[in-house]
């Protein structure tokens, strides 16, 4: 299995990890990636706000990119980049004028024809490989965290139950863990306030955190770079406001696939996490 | 000096609608051109495109059709056949190189009096502007009358 | 065609049937109907490129039903015109055995549920040049597409062989006959010829199978498919449904959306 | 050839001082067929009309144009006189010189032309005409109400006191409906049974009703006056004519703890039950699912002490069919579930209910008594949050309608919750307050006012459970969106109202048309409320759209004075502008050739099937018949039918062809 890659700006700054958990995983699993030639920003939260031309012709420009490289389906393991990627396509197809418009600014002919997935999209058609290759189940309490751009607005992404995903919860049962009912799988984790209102992050963030550890999860595990910096990077700040040491890690789903498939934790990034996972080098030995 | 062209136009109205429209268009006092025949029918769902052919055949020089508006009808669906039936009937003219400009069809409630009397002007200032419509005319000329 | 004789004969021979209605020589390079009612008949059977004949026309035919249960030999286009009369109640269920025939392969179809399946794996398509005089037309104007009509028109002579060879045109009693009042005028002059026309298309209009032979049964020539299959892919495109797909009444004049489009009203 | 008179109106100055009246009575003369024209001053007034009476004798006419004002304003009166002087009204034509000539158009030549014109067309119709004669429709004076509810209850009396009789069914075992199981009622509060149980009364000992209960419409044959009806009598299990009503048999019944529909899943019931106490008529049925005998084969408890021996196991479902001349549906609706909302849970947690199982939390006949009680845990809810809108107003989730009595029962919930819990804090989340009635805005005034009801004004994101307390997560719009976060005890969802399960089938069974979400369509949305377009059917209550009380007993005592009109004739008499397929003698019998294509023209369902049989029996040919009972005449079949097999009276095809030949 080949298929496109497109990791956008998060996956090579502040989530290495991702970058590198995905890589790691997705070999493992015998899946090749490609990564889209040349590509640019995708346009996720300034481009989407300042001006709508702009936010068609970014996302235009990586898909034209992509259908020059002759790639029929690209992943996109950041949930914003999906988001952009597949609400900019759904709107040129929708606006024949527009699309006419964004052709000229990009100079590139774009046809459209090019697939956007998700990595739990990805991961969940090769659930049954993964299954199969699990060498130390995860054996966890996990609180999976969806985030807002996964899973909305439905008609745009059109994955899963909006209201009450299942995808990411299902992978994990899959390598051994144990899903713990909890209300926040959606919940903001205050996101594009992750600079600028650290305040405001340690409160919606903090909620999800002592909520997790309430309901006896282990860890939080995420499929969003911007969840998991909030819930990872600014742990000292959510701490500060609840008054209490909160030491549950957040960790990208691929991580625990890794952890869970037998890989190097230091080849899944899990060394760069600001909050330590703890039981990386006994995961799947303790109970 | 030929006399200016005036064009005569036929109507097909159905009875609930727009026939009460066109009623109150006259107790409304409001005036319009008087080319048009209007020929009244219970329903839109009655006229049946022949007509609209037998009326061009008499050498009408437009004509509208119309009706209640979707919802209004009468006998509930009747306007909804019969636009399913235009929309179809439309095109077959369209394909056959029938003049469409001359055919206008229209929805006119029974509270649109000022709308009749003005559908009925433009409609009359269109066809004035076509001119006959010799086109159509002559082949009911080839034939025998 | 090995196969389609073999189970001709077998029909015949077991009784199934009491005639096997197929294709036969005709003058020239034409073929023919042909009724084979005896399993020696059965040799007779012809089917190549020239079997172009929509035999559904005969299916209808008071003299056909008359003789009992028949198996008709049907490509798709006549497969469509079988289905479309099961619809409006022309033909029984299971009145008929039909041999379908698709590029050269024979599968015997019972029901009409049968039929129904069949056809839903299949793609209907346009003759190549029937496309090319569609696209013409279109792109003509509309007073050079009048002159055109016209220009064909003035060869018809109403002698109503396009009407004869539908197999949908199986009224007793046609518009054309129907003289209280004379709606359309008898004589073949222009007014009558197009307002004949008109009449047609209309009637066709989503009842229409595209088999096209009313435009081959013109002995003057007018492609007066194109008329009807225009009036056919027009009720497709505004309505999404298709003449001919469905055992079951679907007549996209005689039902309605509360939402059909509708621009064109003022 | 005809003879056709022409009476030329000037409506005083109305026709005469735009057209030239004497003028077009002297052009008329020349009209072939024409043996009498003449204008006058005003042909409505009684000179007038006896002017045209004597005419139509003296000249031998057969036939009127009346050239007058619009045929909608005075054909009935012409076509009265017409009669009076012997000639069939039909034969009587009006053409519009006022309303469609004089009146809209300036005084001249044209406008004289015009109005010649206009009588011309018609004068050519008339020559067609044919004289025709009312259609008359034996009527069965007996009415069929279906559903039990206070609706149907209150149609099922008003006829039966217009001296008619009924017969009522009910699918359930009692008559009632959802009104027997509120606790209160807005905007009175008064009790729900206290009022409605004299009515269940009255109904079950009315002589002209009888009850069907536990029993379903299977099929309508007929028409309007002329319906059969086949209705299948679930079996009770039980001979209904012994049975007391001791309730000994339902005290006995060993299996005890059978969710109770009635109580909404709050309580139980046993397998021999009555839905509630005061249950009309007050006789037990057997629920042969959860009966032990039906499951084991052992028990029969019952029998063996019931004092009459009205048991009957082997009972089994009777057929009966009934004639009927009219029927009301009075089905009413159902609420949507509380498990359909994934942001609330999708209704895990028992504590979340919806409004009718706070009905019964409330009602002093439910299972807590009137007190109340979480149903958890059974102890006292000290905050509750009740849901306004929820599935209501939902384009994405749930209906696009507003289900009306929502907001009304919210206030009302909260309110008896305050009442019954002193310290209690109620908060209702709403969209917006829909209290159109009256004394309903002064309702919800007092529950905010003086019950100290908390008011907010925004949507519930999510419902989570944490430490035993429901989280209630909202937004209060009006603080600028500020969110707002309650820690519930009890949460009431106030969801959607719902088309009654099964109202689709029924409207199929009974050829009536319904709307998207399977309420039953009204004939015209203004004024033909409580008809349907089928003629003879018609409707009440929530069967149609969300309605609260009053609502549904003012339309059903509406659509009783529908029946009761119908009912007052022995025969209906019906316009003759109707279709009609031909006929012809053999060998053709008829242009129909039976393709059926009009089937779904017609929004009546007129078109019904006819069999021509030879003598041996065997069917010839099967040919359109139009129901001339059933057909309103629209025409849209006419113009459909391809062999012209279809005509329209009044509006015939020769008619018309006259009429477009002459313009």
């Amino acid at each position: 299995m080949r298929i496109g890659y497109y990791p956008g700006c998060s996956l090579l700054g502040s989530s290495r990890e991702f970058d590198e958990s995905t890589r790691a995983v997705l070999k493992a699993l015998g899946v090749e990636l490609e990564q889209v030639p040349d590509w640019n920003c995708c346009g996720a939260s300034s481009a989407h706000i300042l001006n709508h031309e702009l936010s068609l012709a970014l996302p235009a420009r990586i898909l034209a990119l992509a259908e020059q490289a002759g790639l029929t389906e690209i992943l996109a393991p950041c949930a914003a980049c999906s988001n952009r990627l597949l609400s900019a396509q759904q709107e040129l197809e929708k606006h024949p004028e527009l699309k006419a418009a964004i052709e000229k600014a990009i100079e590139m002919p774009y046809q459209g024809t090019v697939k956007i997935v998700n990595i739990l999209e990805v991961l969940d058609r090769l659930k049954d490989r993964i299954a199969e290759k699990v060498k130390a189940p995860f054996t966890k309490h996990v609180a999976s965290y969806y985030g807002c751009l996964l899973v909305r607005p439905p008609r745009v992404v059109n994955f899963d139950r909006p209201e009450d995903p299942q995808s990411m919860d299902l992978l994990l049962k899959a390598v051994g863990a144990t899903p713990v009912e909890w209300p926040f799988k959606t919940e903001c984790c205050g996101a594009a306030f992750s600079v600028t209102r650290t305040d405001i992050v340690a409160k919606l963030s903090g909620k999800l955190v002592k909520d997790a550890v309430n309901r006896g999860a282990d860890a939080i595990v995420v499929a969003c770079p911007m969840c998991h910096s909030n819930l990872d990077l600014r742990r000292a700040e959510i701490n500060d406001y609840l008054q209490k040491e909160y030491a549950i890690p957040a960790m990208f789903i691929t991580q625990v696939i890794g952890l869970a498939l037998g890989l190097d934790p230091r080849d899944l990034g899990l060394h760069r996490h600001m909050v330590p996972v703890e039981f990386t080098e006994t995961a799947g030995v303790q109970s | 000096m030929a006399e200016p062209f005036e064009p005569k136009i036929t109507a097909f109205v159905c009875n609930w609608c727009t026939y009460a429209g066109a009623d109150l268009t006259g107790t409304s006092r409001i005036k319009y051109q008087s080319n048009v025949r209007v020929l009244r029918v219970p329903c839109t769902g009655r006229i049946d495109y022949m007509m609209v052919l037998k009326a061009l055949h008499k050498g009408a020089d437009g004509i509208i059709v119309s009706g209640c508006h979707p919802n209004d009808c009468h006998y509930t669906s009747g306007n909804y056949h019969a636009r399913r039936r235009w929309m179809v009937f439309k095109k077959m003219m369209e394909v056959m190189g029938v003049d469409m400009r001359r055919i206008t069809f229209s929805w006119v409630s029974a509270a649109e009096g000022a709308r009749w009397a003005q559908l009925v002007n433009e409609v009359t200032d269109q066809v004035r502007a076509l001119g006959p419509y010799s086109e159509f005319r002559q082949i009911v000329g080839a034939g025998i009358e | 065609m090995e196969a389609l004789k073999q189970r001709a004969i077998e029909l015949l021979e077991k009784g199934e049937v009491k005639a096997v209605l197929g294709y036969a020589k005709g003058t020239g390079q034409a073929r023919r109907a042909f009724f084979a009612r005896q399993p020696g008949q059965v040799d007779k059977l012809v089917l190549d490129e020239a079997c172009t004949q929509n035999l559904a026309a005969y299916a209808t035919k008071h003299e056909v039903k008359k003789l009992g249960r028949v198996a008709i030999v049907a490509p798709p286009a006549t497969q469509r015109a079988l289905i479309q009369l099961m619809a409006e109640r022309q033909l029984r269920d299971g009145d008929l055995a039909i041999l379908a025939v698709d590029e050269g392969a024979i599968k015997e179809l019972g029901s009409a549920a049968a039929l129904e399946e069949h056809l839903a794996l299949k793609a209907q398509g346009l003759d190549a040049k029937d496309k090319t005089l569609l696209a013409k037309l279109d792109a003509m104007s509309r007073e050079d597409r009048w002159a055109y009509w016209q220009n064909e028109f003035s060869r018809c002579m109403k002698c109503y062989a396009c009407r004869n060879s539908c197999p949908m045109c199986y009224c007793e009693h046609c518009t054309m006959d129907c003289n209280r009042p004379q709606w359309v005028p008898v004589a073949s002059h222009s007014i009558g010829n197009l307002e004949y026309h008109m009449v047609r298309t209309m009637h066709l209009a989503g009842r229409c199978v595209e088999c096209g032979d009313c435009g081959r049964a013109c002995p003057v020539g007018i492609p007066v498919h194109l008329l009807t299959i225009s009036a056919e892919e027009t009720v497709h495109e505004l309505f999404g449904q298709r003449a001919g797909a469905k055992a079951k009444l679907d007549y996209a004049l005689s039902t309605f959306k509360t939402d059909d489009k509708e621009s064109f009203i003022r | 050839m005809s003879r056709i008179g022409v009476f030329t109106c000037h409506c005083g100055e109305n026709i005469g001082a735009t057209v030239d009246c004497a003028k077009v009575a002297e052009m008329c003369k020349d009209i072939p067929g024409v043996a009498y024209s003449v204008d006058y001053k005003y042909m409505c007034s009684d000179p007038g009309q006896r002017m045209m009476q004597e005419a139509i004798k003296e000249h031998k006419l057969d036939g009127v144009v009346v050239a007058a004002c619009s045929p909608r304003m005075h054909e009935p009166t012409f076509r009265r006189a017409v009669a009076n002087a012997g000639v069939n009204p039909y034969m009587c034509e009006m053409a519009n010189l006022r309303e469609h000539c004089s009146w809209v158009h300036e005084k001249g030549e044209a406008t004289t032309h015009k109005a010649a014109d206009l009588i011309r067309v018609l004068v050519e119709k008339i020559k067609h005409n044919e004289p025709l004669f009312p259609i008359k429709v034996p009527v069965t004076r007996t009415a069929m109400v279906i559903g039990g509810g206070v609706g149907g209850i209150q149609v099922a009396l008003d006829i039966a006191n217009g001296g008619h009789k009924v017969v009522l069914v009910e699918k359930s075992p009692s008559i009632g409906g959802h009104m027997s199981q509120l606790s209160e009622t807005f905007p009175t509060l008064d009790c729900s049974q206290c009022i409605l149980t004299p009515r269940m009364v009255e109904a079950a000992q009315h002589p002209n009703i009888t009850l069907m209960t536990y029993s379903e419409v299977e099929k309508v044959d007929g028409f309007i006056g002329n319906f059969k009806v086949t209705v299948r009598k679930k079996a009770r299990k039980l001979d209904e004519k012994l049975c007391t009503g001791c309730g000994l048999c339902i005290q006995k019944c060993p299996n005890k703890k059978i969710s109770d529909e009635f109580n909404e899943g709050l309580g139980t019931r046993t397998a021999i039950y009555v839905p509630f106490p005061q249950a009309v008529p007050n006789k037990p049925v057997i629920d042969t699912l959860n009966c032990t005998f039906y499951k084991t084969g052992k028990c029969k408890v019952c029998e063996k002490l019931c004092p009459t021996g009205a048991i009957r196991f082997e009972q089994e479902d009777e057929l009966v069919t009934l004639d009927i001349g009219a029927i009301v549906l009075a089905t009413g609706f159902k609420l949507m579930k509380t498990d359909v909302f994934p942001e609330y849970g999708y209704g895990k947690s028992k504590d979340i209910i919806d409004g009718m199982q706070f009905e019964r939390l409330a009602s002093a006949s439910g299972p807590t008594s009137g007190v109340m009680k979480r149903p958890s845990d059974g102890k006292e809810p000290e905050t509750v949050v009740f849901i306004a809108c929820s599935g209501s107003r939902d384009r994405s989730k749930g209906v696009p309608y507003c289900s009306k009595i929502c907001c009304m029962y919210t206030a009302k919930h909260a309110m008896l919750y305050k009442h019954k819990v002193h310290s209690g804090k109620a908060y209702v989340f709403y969209m917006d307050i829909r209290a159109a009635g009256k004394d309903y805005d002064e309702f919800v005034r007092r529950a905010i006012e003086e019950d100290d009801v908390k008011y907010i004004r925004g949507r519930v994101s999510k419902i989570y459970e944490e430490d035993g307390k429901l989280v209630v997560m909202g937004a209060d719009t009006l603080m600028g969106g500020e969110p707002v976060e309650i820690r519930a005890d009890m949460v009431v969802l106030a969801t959607a109202v719902q088309s009654n399960e099964g109202s689709e089938e029924l409207a199929q069974t009974l050829h009536v048309s319904y709307d998207t979400y399977g309420f039953f369509a009204e004939a015209h949305p203004k004024l033909r409320p409580v008809e349907t377009n089928t003629a003879g059917i018609f409707l009440a209550g929530a069967c149609q759209a969300p309605r609260d009380i009053p609502e549904t007993v003012a339309q059903a005592s509406g659509a009783a004075a529908k029946v009761v009109g119908l009912f007052s004739n022995d025969e209906l008499t019906r316009e003759p502008i109707v279709a009609v397929v031909n006929r012809l003698p053999a060998p053709a019998y008829s242009h129909c050739v039976g393709c059926f294509l009009c089937l779904s023209a017609c929004p009546y369902q007129a078109i019904e099937q006819e069999e021509i049989k030879s003598r041996s029996g065997e069917v010839i040919k099967t040919l359109a018949r139009i129901n001339p009972g059933l057909c309103q005449g629209c025409g849209t079949c006419v113009a459909t039918c391809r062999t012209k097999a279809i005509d329209l009276q009044g509006f015939s095809n020769e008619q018309i062809y006259a009429e477009l030949m002459t313009l």
